[in-house]
């Protein structure tokens, strides 16, 4: 059952990040990028952190993706236009990625060779509470800290979106 | 040219005394007053009677097509005093063309636009005259007497 | 709408970004075929410019092809909400161009039929605004009572909407038996219905602030644009033709003009629902005070006779005859007749040139000129704002394009 | 239905490098998409698809260690993308209002 | 592999019941609000028009299926989908009974039961939205665009103070699980008042009325039905769309209501628990309530106001009756009753739903984002932090 959820949804996610990456319009983009995102929330579930995983859908794909849909109507942002190309990045851009893909790889399966197998229901420590708990003990002062940057960046929106008056 | 009994009235008095070549004619049939005004001094008359003598409000703007006449067509001005609770009628026969109203009423906009579009008398210093009641491309004004009741034979595809 | 959905244009200050709307002909809250093309920054409206001629049917170039007791069928055609209104402003041209007297009984009864008419107007109006602001139920209410005077009609006239009852020389029929009985049960029940729309709407905090300080202009500007009835009403200026230059002996009842200062939405609201109050006084009056004798006027030239003496007297046939198949005669002259109809300042411009059939019948007619106000009323404000000032100014697309 | 499949289809368990690499593997997505596109909102959602990524990491982590603190972190991780989404979304909301385009090479001048 | 087979079995029995739902919901909203408006309503169809949502159902399904040739044809086949793929999978974690027995299998009443179950409800309800912005996009029309618009605006306003609001109850029953919170609702103040969460327990109930507020916001319902609105919008994100997928929008509109009051009903309202002790005869209610509407039809089919009402009215009657009976079965006894609460008290919050449509106009667009911002939220607020003040004071 894990190997199946595991590889479907890693699949979509997959495809959905493609997706992102190959479409035209910004729409298009989004749509894609929330799949992923509900991907990656099953993902979440499977590895026990069932609080992320509805965090991830409330925050991720519930609020902040419907802004970036909402501003992308807004706009009625078009599809992308073919420009001239920003050359360091067109040329050196895909092998580089690739190597720092591989790399990666390379580093995870060599450094991580005492890796549990992933089993369902096998960690269960993920759950609000627990969550709840260590966030408001262990991680109270960056708890706090973020609030007041969510603070900060609200009034920061809200100064910035203001029409300009003329 | 205005009767006695006309000159009597204030209202058309003042307008004699300040506009003096503007009033070709009065008469009074069933308590309503009307004049008949030169086409050239029709937006002089409309501001003083506005401006001087309060009658704030235009009612309306039509025409009269009296067709063999010539000229044949008369515009045909109802305004109303609110405050004064007085009407009167203003009448300037014309042949295609008279100035526009809008400069004193901006309500003749409208007005004006139908009689333009239903007879073809044309506005000049109109902000937007435009048919408003016919189709863009009709041909012709309908509310003329030379034009039939059962229209010309007119469709949108036969159209030259 | 095949076309970019989205129009960018490029404005003096800088890039503003506005979108084009075309709301109407076909629209659920342009009631008929308004077009009104929008301007949209958002959801608010930079220009409005409403194109009409959607429903021009003529009617003006019609009247001068057909005789004038026919023309009485095409008014009710005008303002079909409003169709005695348009009935009795006609007749009253066309008998002061006569010169005919006609007797008290038809002058009351055309009175109770027009103030009828403007409940009955108003109820249309009360239902179909309170629909456009979302509260549907108010729709079924007001035509509830509706239904009662559309019967009331029927009974007196045969036809629900097109009546035609009011006529050159008094009126079409005599009024059945048994009508006073409906017009009192409608006069009986009607304040209480009214108290209920006002506990439905008047302490509604969605209504008021939906209605209040909504559509607000200079009443100067009204003056100038030609808007009239209920609406200038609520602004503070008591124009009524009822009490300036009565009619139809209306200066032998006695009523109110309800009138407001507020000018927006909500009073235009309250200036209707107590005009249907004062209606309804004058209808009572004119209940309790009907005078006896004949509807229509003795004049045998220009009145058709009744169907008995026509059956009877030769000479009543004769002129039955020479009536129906000549027309009448009516001497030269020009008239202006100003009625207040439920929507505002009626005005029928009658020229004849002495034959059976007029020179000229021109319709100032209330919608027209409120219509043309609708720009200055809703620009630089939203669309929501827009429906509930559309409903407030209660046009009628037959009447604006005749 | 068990006797159709397989034994041990429905108890096989994945490995942990897997998440570890389609971690990676969405990382890489995200930031080739970072380097060729052209459009600022689309550029905007690559580096939140990045911050996916690394999220399903800091979740992989934490189930490995048995801890929840790897969960905080992306938790931490959303909030912060939920603040610069806000302030990022203003900027380009602006930035259309001023120079009515998206693409970034339109708008590498300070000037109009 | 039991749980895989229950659940097939679960939604195999749900499915069908959930279909037949919504479409009686649409003959009892437009039956309601036909009564609040002096009409009569479906009424051709069968019966006092029973079989409309029948005859609803086959016109929708063999109508032509226009797809405008200017809209964006993937999304605008995906639109009207998704929105109903969310409405009805927000369902599925609702228990709507306690744990029962049934053939030796002892299993919730409920699709799913989860312990984050009401945060997957919040997610999904969110998610909900992109069917409606999607719609409004891709029909390329600028009434379905601003009714997008609107829509995604007013759902991020609403889901603030919404969530807020059902914090708060969630600091005094302490789970996320929506079948322990309604267990911690079971049990009687006095031995007569409930211990449910908007009168006994917590005393919630400003809680609730916000919650019911968001709902209505979140519903797309009026006061708060700006997307849709007919007389401004013409119909909306929804205008270009016809047949099933203007169906499935349809539906999920009616999956949204059924979840919201579910919700607040397992939230505030003690979910299936009983208004009445059992010991105090709260297990004869359903069966009362029953009998008295099988009286009163009886009553109709002995006093026929058409001669089919004879037959029809009995034979619902008679139904109703052998329903109410149902209620004392031993056996069935355990599952019905809770169903029975759970119905009962669901429904009375969507007729209020219904009742609320048939009375007041419709916001303001701009008054809607400022009654979300300035007002309620605000209120959401103070509320949590007065409830969050109680709970620590009774927990030391």
């Amino acid at each position: 059952m894990d190997v199946i959820l595991f590889t479907f949804f890693g699949l979509v996610a997959i495809v959905g990040a493609v997706s992102l990456v190959i479409q035209k319009h910004p729409i298009s983009s989004a749509l894609s990028l929330v799949s992923v995102m509900v991907a990656l929330s099953v993902l979440f579930l499977l590895l026990g952190a069932e609080f992320i995983a509805a965090a991830q859908l409330v925050v991720y794909s519930g609020a902040i993706m419907v802004l970036f849909v909402f501003v992308i109507m807004l706009l009625n942002a078009g599809a992308e236009r073919e420009s001239r190309k920003a050359g360091l990045a067109q040329f050196l851009g895909l092998p580089l990625t690739a190597v720092l893909l591989v790399f990666a790889s390379y580093v995870i399966t060599q450094s991580m060779s005492n890796a549990k197998a992933v089993k369902f229901g096998a960690f269960t420590g993920g759950g609000p509470r627990e969550v709840g708990w260590a966030l408001f003990t262990q991680y109270l002062l960056p708890f706090e800290v973020t609030s007041i940057l969510i603070l900060v960046a609200i009034a920061g929106a809200v100064v910035l979106a203001r029409k300009e008056i003329d | 040219m205005l009767s006695e009994a006309l000159l009597e009235n204030e209202t058309i008095a003042g307008l004699v005394a300040a506009h003096p070549t503007a009033v070709l004619g009065g008469v009074t049939q069933f308590d309503e007053i009307t004049l008949t005004i030169e086409p050239g001094e029709i937006v002089a008359t409309l501001a003083y009677l506005k401006y001087h003598q309060k009658f704030d409000r235009l009612s309306t703007v039509t025409a009269v097509d009296r067709y063999p006449l010539d000229p044949r067509f008369e515009i045909v001005y109802h305004l109303q005093s609110v405050g004064r609770n007085v009407r009167l009628r203003l009448r300037a026969s014309v042949a295609t063309e008279i100035a526009s109203a809008t400069i004193v009423y901006s309500g003749a906009n409208w007005y004006e636009r139908e009689v333009f579009d239903l007879f073809g008398v044309v506005f000049t210093g109109h902000p937007n005259l435009e048919r408003i009641m016919m189709p863009d491309d009709w041909k012709g004004h309908p509310l003329r007497r030379d034009f039939p009741t059962h229209g010309f034979k007119y469709s949108y595809g036969e159209q030259q | 709408m095949s076309e970019t959905i989205v129009e960018h244009q490029e404005s003096e200050a800088g890039t503003t970004r506005r979108m084009t709307l075309n709301m109407g002909p076909q629209h659920p809250s342009t009631h008929g075929v308004l077009r009104v093309v929008l301007e949209l920054d958002g959801e608010f409206i930079q220009k409005a410019r409403p194109e009409i001629g959607y429903l021009h049917t003529g009617i003006e170039k019609q009247c001068e092809a057909l005789n004038w007791q026919q023309i009485i069928t095409l008014t009710d055609r005008v303002d079909y909400l409003a169709n005695l209104s348009n009935n009795l402003c006609y007749s009253l041209a066309v008998e002061k161009l006569l010169g005919l007297e006609i007797p008290p009984k038809a002058q009351w009864m055309r009175v109770l039929l027009a103030e009828l008419t403007r409940i009955g107007s108003h109820l249309v109006w009360l239902g179909t605004h309170a629909l456009d602001m979302g509260a549907m139920t108010m729709f079924f209410l007001t035509f509830r009572e509706r239904e009662e005077l559309m019967k009331l009609f029927e009974m007196i006239s045969g036809q629900r909407l097109m009546t035609s009852y009011i006529r050159i020389g008094g009126l079409a029929l005599d009024p059945p038996r048994g009508w006073e009985k409906l017009v009192r049960a409608f006069l009986a029940d009607f304040p209480s219905k009214i108290d209920e729309y006002e506990t439905l709407l008047n302490n509604n905090p969605i209504w008021l602030r939906r209605t209040k300080g909504i559509g607000v202009i200079s009443v100067e500007s009204m003056l100038d644009v030609g808007i009239t009835g209920p609406v200038i009403r609520a602004a503070g200026i008591p124009l009524d033709a009822r009490k300036m230059t009565p009619y139809s002996s209306y200066e032998k009842f006695d009523f109110a003009v309800p009138t407001s200062t507020d000018n927006d939405v909500y009073a235009r609201y309250a200036v209707r629902v107590a005009e249907m109050r004062e209606s309804l006084k004058i209808v009572q009056q004119a209940m309790d005070g009907m005078p006896e004798g004949p509807t229509r006027a003795d004049a045998h030239r220009l009145v058709l006779p009744e169907r008995e003496k026509m059956k009877t007297q030769m000479e009543a046939l004769i002129y039955h005859f020479k009536i129906v198949t000549e027309g009448i005669a009516v001497p030269e002259g020009e008239v202006f007749q100003v009625v207040e109809s439920p929507r505002g300042e009626l005005g029928y411009y009658v020229v004849s040139d002495g034959t059976a059939k007029p020179l000229r019948v021109h319709m100032r007619t209330p919608s027209f000129g409120n219509l043309q106000g609708l720009p200055r009323l809703i620009e630089n404000r939203q669309i929501a704002d827009a429906i509930a000032v559309m409903g407030s100014l209660d046009f009628v697309l037959g009447d604006c394009d005749r | 239905m068990s006797q159709l499949l397989p034994p041990g289809f429905f108890t096989a368990t994945v490995p942990l490098n897997a998440y570890l690499i389609l971690s990676a593997i969405l990382f890489a997505i995200g930031a080739c998409g970072f380097l060729f596109r052209k459009n600022i909102i689309t550029i905007y959602m690559c580096i939140e698809l990045m911050l996916n990524a690394v999220n399903l990491s800091f979740v992989t982590f934490s189930y490995q260690f048995g801890k929840v603190d790897g969960q905080i972190y992306s938790f931490f991780v959303m909030v912060v993308a939920a603040a610069e989404a806000a302030v990022g979304l203003a900027i380009i909301l602006t930035i259309f209002r001023n120079r009515g385009t998206l693409q970034i090479d339109e708008i590498d001048s300070l000037k109009n | 592999m039991d749980f895989i087979l229950l659940s097939i079995l679960k939604t195999a029995i749900a499915a069908p019941v959930l279909l037949g739902t919504l479409a009686y919901l649409v003959w009892i909203e437009r039956k309601v609000l036909a009564h609040v408006q002096l009409r009569i309503g479906p009424s051709r169809v069968g019966p006092h028009g029973l079989l409309q949502p029948i005859a609803d159902a086959i016109k929708l399904l063999t109508k032509e299926d226009f797809i405008p040739s200017y809209v964006n044809k993937f999304y605008y086949w995906l639109a009207p989908w998704l929105a109903l793929m969310f409405a009805v999978t927000a369902i599925s974690v609702i228990p709507i009974g306690p744990v029962v027995e049934v053939f030796g299998i002892k299993t919730n009443m409920g699709q799913a039961d989860i312990s984050i179950g009401l945060l997957l409800i919040l997610g999904l309800t969110g998610m909900g939205v992109y069917g409606i912005a999607l719609a409004g996009w891709s029909s390329n029309n600028k009434y379905s665009l601003l009714g997008g618009l609107r829509s995604s605006a007013q759902m991020i306003a609403y889901e603030l103070p919404m969530a807020m609001a059902i914090v708060s109850p969630l600091l005094i029953v302490n789970t996320l699980n929506l079948r322990e919170i309604v267990n911690a609702q079971a049990g009687y103040t006095f031995g007569i008042l409930p211990n449910w969460n908007v009168l006994g327990g917590g005393l919630q109930i400003f809680s609730f009325i916000i919650y019911l507020i968001c709902a209505f916001a979140e519903t797309n319902r009026i006061p708060f039905d700006l997307p849709e609105a007919e007389n401004e919008l013409v119909s909306g994100y929804n205008t270009e769309y016809s047949s099933m997928k203007f169906a499935a929008f349809f539906m999920a509109e009616y999956c949204n209501i059924i979840t919201a009051c579910s919700v607040a009903t397992t939230l505030f309202l003690g979910g299936w628990h009983p208004i009445i002790p059992n010991e105090l005869g709260g297990q004869f209610i359903p069966t009362l309530v029953c009998v008295f509407f099988a009286g009163v039809l009886f009553y109709h089919a002995l006093n026929p106001s058409r001669p089919s009402d004879r037959l029809s009215m009995g034979a619902i009657g008679a139904v109703i009756l052998g329903l109410g009976l149902m209620f004392q079965v031993p056996g069935v006894k355990d599952l019905a009753q809770p169903l029975f609460w759970f119905a009962s008290k669901a429904g009375f919050l969507i007729f209020f739903f219904i009742w609320v449509r048939g009375t007041v106009p419709r916001f303001r667009y701009d008054q809607l984002m400022r009654f979300a911002w300035l007002f309620l939220f605000p209120a959401a607020l103070l509320n949590l932090l007065v409830t969050a003040f109680i709970v620590a004071l009774k927990s030391n």
